[in-house]
């Protein structure tokens, strides 16, 4: 139903507005780059172990957790930032992307959510696992998706939960028996978002020739935005900075 | 089932006095009291367990945003339509339908007045206020109570109609038994009434 | 066919909106034997998950779907959405209607001589709306996120923060609050007014006493909680704040959007306001009952009529002033807690009255021991543990380690389960011959009261150990406490118990279908009753009489001595 | 009528067997708690074990209430059977129309009465006057705010100073700070929380109960205490620990869908223990583990 209404409006797009005839194909080789760059404190942002003794269950996965609300990547130089979501904002028009087939994945492990980032494309599922011996509880904070809220009392229950996730903002998601447990999900009408890992880097790819607005989200620190603007198969590299 | 195999359905009883209608209809109002007396006990409740300042505190004099004129107005229509709905039954007692539907008609004018001032004038003023129930607690009795208290009008309306309208074929099978309704409707009608004098200064003056 | 009132009304007219109290007084008995075999089947579920926690349910794990039982396992969410559907339906959709819906609806008119309810199109629109609630409550399971899971007592602010099926509950208690009130009306107008002639109040049987009693506590003590559903939904629909304070922190988010100012107690003292006369209404008409068959089947006046019946007057008056001590726990002040103490004593002291009476009625009686009276007599000692049980939990100090743990459930359960719910089993055996014309098979009612009995104690009467042991009530898991854990065996024996006592229910499903079709054929009178309902033909017709009959004598005159029979009838005028 | 003789017995064989029943049951069941900690104290089918200075004023009132009950059940059960035995309908027997006449009912009636009323004034208001009216003095108790979630109980200790920061919504962080502890307050510098109750043995304890969402009710099966946590109130309770060991705390009213997870540990130690644990309780450590995951 939803589908065929994007669909629908995307015919319209096509009759009133003068390009993209089909919809565009992901293979296109255009690349925007860059790092997430991270300038402040670093004593300021130390990482910090989670006490879990709440649960002993907890350990039994893992030994011990660390807090994930600001993660700098201090072996990189410059210094990068972990879990930031890069998308395109803008730029894209009404244009509409095959979504991904690909199932997203989160676990929760030692009483964590892993990954802390889901990234995803609207129409995407989402399977939820427990790995931990324990009762978790999934709360999603969101204002667009449905507010689910239900538990996983088993290790392994089935094969976990999905959840068919439509376009938002970053939201919380948070478990109900374990406080200190989130990750945040940020869902996008189109392919072109990137988390950054280990490295501090972001790939964009594949997007069609235009200038965009991009922008790069943080949990804690909120959104940097940059323009690019790509052409012919070519690789831009743009690296944002979080000064907080 | 008709009258004639129920006894008291049009004749008291000759020991309660009442006939059933009159007997159903003072325990459905002993019911109502035990609603609106929730609702009074909630407001009482609330307002002794408020604080003296802060966001919370029990809003008073303009803070409501009330007018006392307009409730006063209204205090008086739903006096005057109890008088109109007392008239209606006496002339129906003596034997008079044309005169007798006036006066329904014009108790179903006032009630109609009465909802009007209440949803033009005060609830729209507070909406454009931006006031809605969600905003504090006093709001929130202010908007339960009074709306329910309208829709008991709006009920009160739709059998008044009905007698007016095609109610009123009873009139030619069983006079006695039509006036008894109407002093049954009478009956409901003025605890409506009644019910609008607590409110009105609990949440108007108080 | 000539005349108004003397032509063959349609099917419909006869069969589905009849207004016909006895036609209606079936639909009412019909429709709430489903929903009381419904709120059975969802504890026989919760019992499975409390014996065995998270293991795969057998059989019938995987009808359940991936929200409610994923792979055969209960979710705490699922679990929760049955224990507050089986609180609520088997109160206000199975054993209410049962008891004032269909007994008194039935058997309350026919005891009086009247032809009908006072009103009966209003009688007809109460059983409709008790039927559109039902049909609410069930709808609820299939919302997201399930029905109401809150518990039947539906405390706020969790019950104002919790899924769509809480807003389907309220809608549906609203249209069984509509319907119980509607009926009340009818059932006082109808008793006060349309006696026959020479049915003086104090020669009317005890059962109709206890409707009249049960119908006011419904009047006056309902529409309180139909006021605290009206603020609950405004809570829940118009964001107001009447149940809740400000400064609420949901899941780590700060709750901007409302006001605060509200007070979560308010609703308690609301909802307890009609829940505490509820429990009367729950037992009133059983004891009414019970009264009725001991009566019968000892050949013997009732011990103590006119105590009994200012007992229960008194009992109705009482239970309005002692709803607080559902709330020794929410930090009540020795004063208050002092006051709804005593008066929670006090009230114990009419209940003792009545079961004395009743079985010192026995006392020098001729018991008859057929399966009403069974039913009826076991009603009796598990009133007693009931009401027993209830005297711990009475005394605040006592009630600080009880309160809301297994010792709970089982007090009330005994006063409900094997007590009203026994009392229901009595009274159909009882007037089933009244209704059909024949009676049910003896032999299978003799297995059915055996299994019942012992089965229905071996799942209660372990709750008091648990209890004391301290195990709180709406546990999806108690071995996650070792205090649960080393008493979850009992749990084991209690789960147990109630699938044996499903089990246990074949005989009377079987009875039942069997009987009606080809029962013994019985006469009018017997069981040799006294009272009016006998005097009618079985199934007595539309207008129930007739002739409308005059009334001579209180409703027990058994064995008077010097009389040829042992019993004479209300309605005949000088002895034979 | 030689059958209904034997419903008769059969009647009060199975009463007897259904009161046998729980007490013929199965061993107990001896696994680990989810927790994996060992919990100190016997539990079993009575009572939970109790190491609260008061707790036996509760538990006395509960075994009188129990026997009492017996008593008056038994009693009026053999009358019961009794009646059921002697008066079941047979040839050659009528019943009697006159009411008995004996005042035994109306004296047992009055016994009763006599006897709740002593169960109430003798007994359950001055425990409840006790539990309810006199907190200990504040200068000679631990102090501990109980703060409940769905689904934890948080303990808030005041620290050295005594006196605990100022708390609000606004400072929540489910992370690092789920009481919204205000930072800037100076009293609030060495406040410490933990999900665990540790508490110093033979010392008076006094509980403030908040809670943040929902009403939730603190349990301690060995203190005997419990007390509803309702949001917008703040609630004292206190009690004095006299045993040591590990023990439960349960959340005793329904407070969502994992209600049953809401268990917290409670530990009571020596003082030098307690004054250890709560320095090392505060204490954050840095976690410089680089994985990925």
């Amino acid at each position: 139903m939803k589908l065929s209404m994007i669909t629908l409006a995307a015919a319209f797009a096509i009759n009133t507005i003068t390009f993209t005839p089909t919809p565009c194909q992901a293979g296109d080789k255009n690349v925007i780059t860059g790092k997430i760059i991270f300038k402040g404190d670093l004593a300021k942002y130390k990482r910090t172990k989670i006490n879990t003794s709440k649960d002993p269950n907890c350990k039994k996965s893992k030994k011990t957790i660390g807090s994930e609300k600001v993660i700098i990547n201090k072996k990189t130089d410059p210094l990068t930032l972990r879990n930031v979501v890069v998308s395109i904002k803008s730029g894209l028009g009404d244009k509409v992307f095959p979504v991904s087939k690909e199932e997203l994945k989160v676990t929760q492990f030692g009483c964590q959510y892993k990954p802390h980032i889901i990234a995803g494309q609207s129409g995407q599922t989402l399977r939820i696992l427990n790995g931990d011996n324990t009762n978790h509880n999934i709360h999603f904070l969101p204002k667009v998706n449905d507010e689910h809220n239900f538990t996983q009392p088993k290790k392994d229950m089935v094969k976990g939960k999905t959840i068919v996730l439509k376009a938002e903002d970053p939201f919380k998601v948070k478990c109900d028996v374990h406080p200190w447990m989130n990750c945040y999900i940020a869902v996008f009408e189109h392919p072109f978002f990137d988390v950054t890992g280990k490295d501090g880097t972001f790939k964009l790819a594949g997007m069609p020739d235009g200038s965009y607005t991009i922008q790069a989200w943080h949990e804690s620190f909120g959104t940097v935005t940059a323009e690019a603007e790509i052409s012919g198969n070519t690789i831009v590299t743009k690296d944002m900075t979080f000064e907080p | 089932m008709s009258a004639e195999v129920l006894p008291y359905t049009v004749k008291p009883h000759p020991v309660t006095g009442l006939y059933n209608g009159k007997f159903g209809i003072w325990l459905f109002l002993a019911s109502e009291v035990m609603l609106f007396g929730a609702l009074f006990s909630t407001y009482i409740f609330l307002r002794i367990g408020a604080p003296e300042t802060g966001p919370t505190a029990w809003p008073t004099g303009e803070q409501t945003h009330l007018s006392w004129k307009l409730g006063g107005l209204n205090t008086l229509i739903l006096i005057l339509s109890s008088v109109t709905m007392v008239m209606a039954w006496v002339q129906f007692k003596m034997d008079n339908l044309a005169k007798g539907r006036m006066y329904l008609i014009a108790t179903a004018v006032l009630a109609i007045a009465f909802v009007a001032i209440k949803l033009k004038f005060e609830y729209m003023h507070k909406f454009h206020l931006g006031i809605k129930p969600s905003t504090s607690v006093f709001f929130a009795i202010y908007f339960t109570m009074t709306g329910l208290h309208a829709l008991h009008i709006i009920g009160g309306v739709v059998v008044i109609a009905y007698f007016i309208g095609p109610g009123a074929k009873l009139w030619h099978e069983n006079r006695e038994y039509y006036t008894n309704r109407i002093e049954c409707t009478g009956l409901y009608w003025h605890f409506v009434d009644l019910v609008w004098i607590f409110l009105f200064p609990i949440l108007y003056l108080l | 066919m000539s005349g108004d009132h003397h032509h063959e009304p349609s099917f419909i007219r006869k069969y589905v909106f009849s207004v016909d109290h006895k036609v209606i007084g079936i639909q009412y008995g019909v429709t709430a034997l489903c929903f009381l075999f419904l709120g059975f089947c969802l504890i026989m579920m919760m019992r499975w998950q409390l014996a065995y926690p998270g293991e795969t349910m057998p059989i019938i794990g995987n009808l359940f779907g991936e929200a409610a039982m994923p792979g055969g396992v209960m979710l705490p969410e699922f679990y929760n959405s049955l224990g507050a559907m089986h609180g609520t339906i088997m109160i206000f959709l199975g054993v209410v209607p049962l008891l004032v819906g269909a007994f008194g609806n039935y058997v309350m008119p026919l005891q009086i001589g009247a032809p009908d309810m006072a009103f009966p199109k209003l009688n007809m629109l109460s059983y409709w709306s008790y039927f559109l609630g039902g049909v609410v409550m069930l709808a609820s399971f299939f919302v997201p996120g399930g029905a109401a899971n809150s518990g039947w007592t539906s405390y706020p602010p969790l019950s104002d923060i919790a899924t769509t099926g809480q807003t389907w509950w309220l809608f549906g208690m609203v249209c069984l609050i509509t319907s119980s009130l509607l009926g009340s009306v009818n059932f006082i107008v109808t008793i006060v007014q349309l006696r026959v002639e020479g049915l003086t109040m104090f020669r009317l049987p005890f059962f109709v006493w206890a409707q009249l009693i049960t119908s006011f506590l419904l009047l006056l003590a309902f529409p309180p909680l139909e006021a605290a559903g009206v603020l609950q939904l405004m809570d829940r629909l118009a964001g107001t704040s009447f149940f809740l304070p400000e400064g609420l922190v949901v899941s780590g988010v700060v709750q901007t959007q409302i006001s605060g100012g509200g007070s979560p107690i308010l609703w308690q003292h609301l909802f307890w306001f009609l829940a505490h006369p509820e429990v009367y209404v729950l037992i009133l008409p059983a004891m009414g009952m019970v009264a009725e068959i001991i009566s019968i089947n000892t050949r013997k006046p009732l011990w103590g009529y006119r105590a009994m019946i200012y007992s229960t007057i008194f009992l109705g008056f009482m239970s309005f002033i002692v709803w607080a001590h559902h709330m020794f726990m929410t930090g009540m002040g020795t004063k208050i807690s002092a006051f709804f103490a005593t008066t929670t004593m006090i009230i114990s002291i009419p209940s003792v009255v009545i079961l004395t009476a009743m079985v010192i009625s026995l006392y020098q009686g001729a018991i008859r021991f057929t399966v009403p009276m069974l039913f009826a007599l076991a009603f009796l000692p598990m009133f007693a543990i009931g009401g027993l049980t209830g005297l711990p939990l009475g005394l605040p100090a006592s009630d600080i380690h009880l309160h809301d743990t297994y010792y709970v459930i089982g007090h009330f359960h005994y006063v409900v389960a094997p007590g009203t719910i026994f009392a229901i089993f009595a009274g159909i055996y009882h007037w089933f011959p009244k209704i059909t014309g024949r009676t049910l098979n003896k032999t299978l009612g003799y297995i059915h009261f055996a299994f019942s009995f012992i089965f229905i104690n071996i799942i209660f009467m372990p709750m008091f150990w648990q209890g004391m042991a301290g195990v709180s009530r709406r546990l999806y898991d108690q071995t996650v406490y070792a205090h649960g854990d080393a008493v979850q065996s009992l749990t084991v024996i209690s789960s147990w118990g109630a699938w044996m006592l499903g089990l246990a229910q074949i005989p009377f499903i079987i009875n039942f279908f069997i009987s009606i079709k080809a029962g013994k054929k019985v006469s009018d009178n017997p069981w040799e009753a006294t009272t009016l309902e006998w005097s009618a033909p079985s199934p007595p017709p539309h207008g129930n009489f007739a002739t409308v009959p005059v009334v001579y004598r209180g409703p027990y005159e058994y064995s008077v001595p010097g009389a040829s029979s042992d019993y004479i009838p209300q309605h005949i005028t000088t002895e034979a | 009528m030689n059958r209904s003789r034997i419903i008769g017995v059969a009647t009060v064989i199975v009463v007897i067997v259904c009161m046998m029943a729980p007490t013929v049951v199965l061993g107990q069941t001896d696994g680990p708690v989810a927790s994996g900690h060992i919990i100190d104290g016997d539990y079993g089918y009575g009572m939970p074990p109790n190491a609260s200075k008061d707790g036996h004023n509760v538990d006395n009132l509960i075994h009188i209430l129990h026997w009492f009950m017996l008593a008056l059940f038994v009693a009026w059960g053999i009358f019961f059977v009794y009646c059921l035995m002697r008066f079941r309908a047979r040839a050659g027997h009528r019943a009697t129309y006159d009411p008995v006449k004996a005042k035994v009912s109306k004296y047992a009636e009055i016994g009763v009465a006599a006897f709740e009323a002593f169960l109430l004034i003798g007994l359950s208001m001055p425990i409840w006057a006790a539990t309810k009216n006199e907190p200990p003095a504040k200068e000679l108790a631990t102090h501990v705010r109980v703060v409940a979630e769905q689904f934890q109980w948080n303990f808030h200790y005041p620290g050295t100073d005594g006196t605990f920061g100022r708390t609000a919504a606004a400072f929540v962080d489910t992370v690092d700070n789920p009481l919204g502890l205000d930072r800037s307050d100076p009293a609030a510098e060495d406040d410490v929380f933990a999900t665990e109750l540790h508490l110093p043995v033979n010392k008076p304890v006094i509980c403030d109960l908040t809670s943040k969402d929902v009403i939730h009710s603190f349990f301690l099966p060995v203190m005997r205490v419990k007390q509803d946590v309702i949001p917008g109130m703040r609630i004292p309770v206190w009690f004095t620990p006299v045993k040591e060991g590990r023990y439960e705390v349960a959340c005793a009213q329904l407070c969502g869908n994992n209600h049953y997870s809401m268990r917290a540990e409670m530990v009571i130690e020596d003082d030098a223990s307690f004054a250890t644990w709560l320095e090392e309780v505060g204490k954050v450590e840095e976690f410089d583990e680089d994985e990925l995951d």
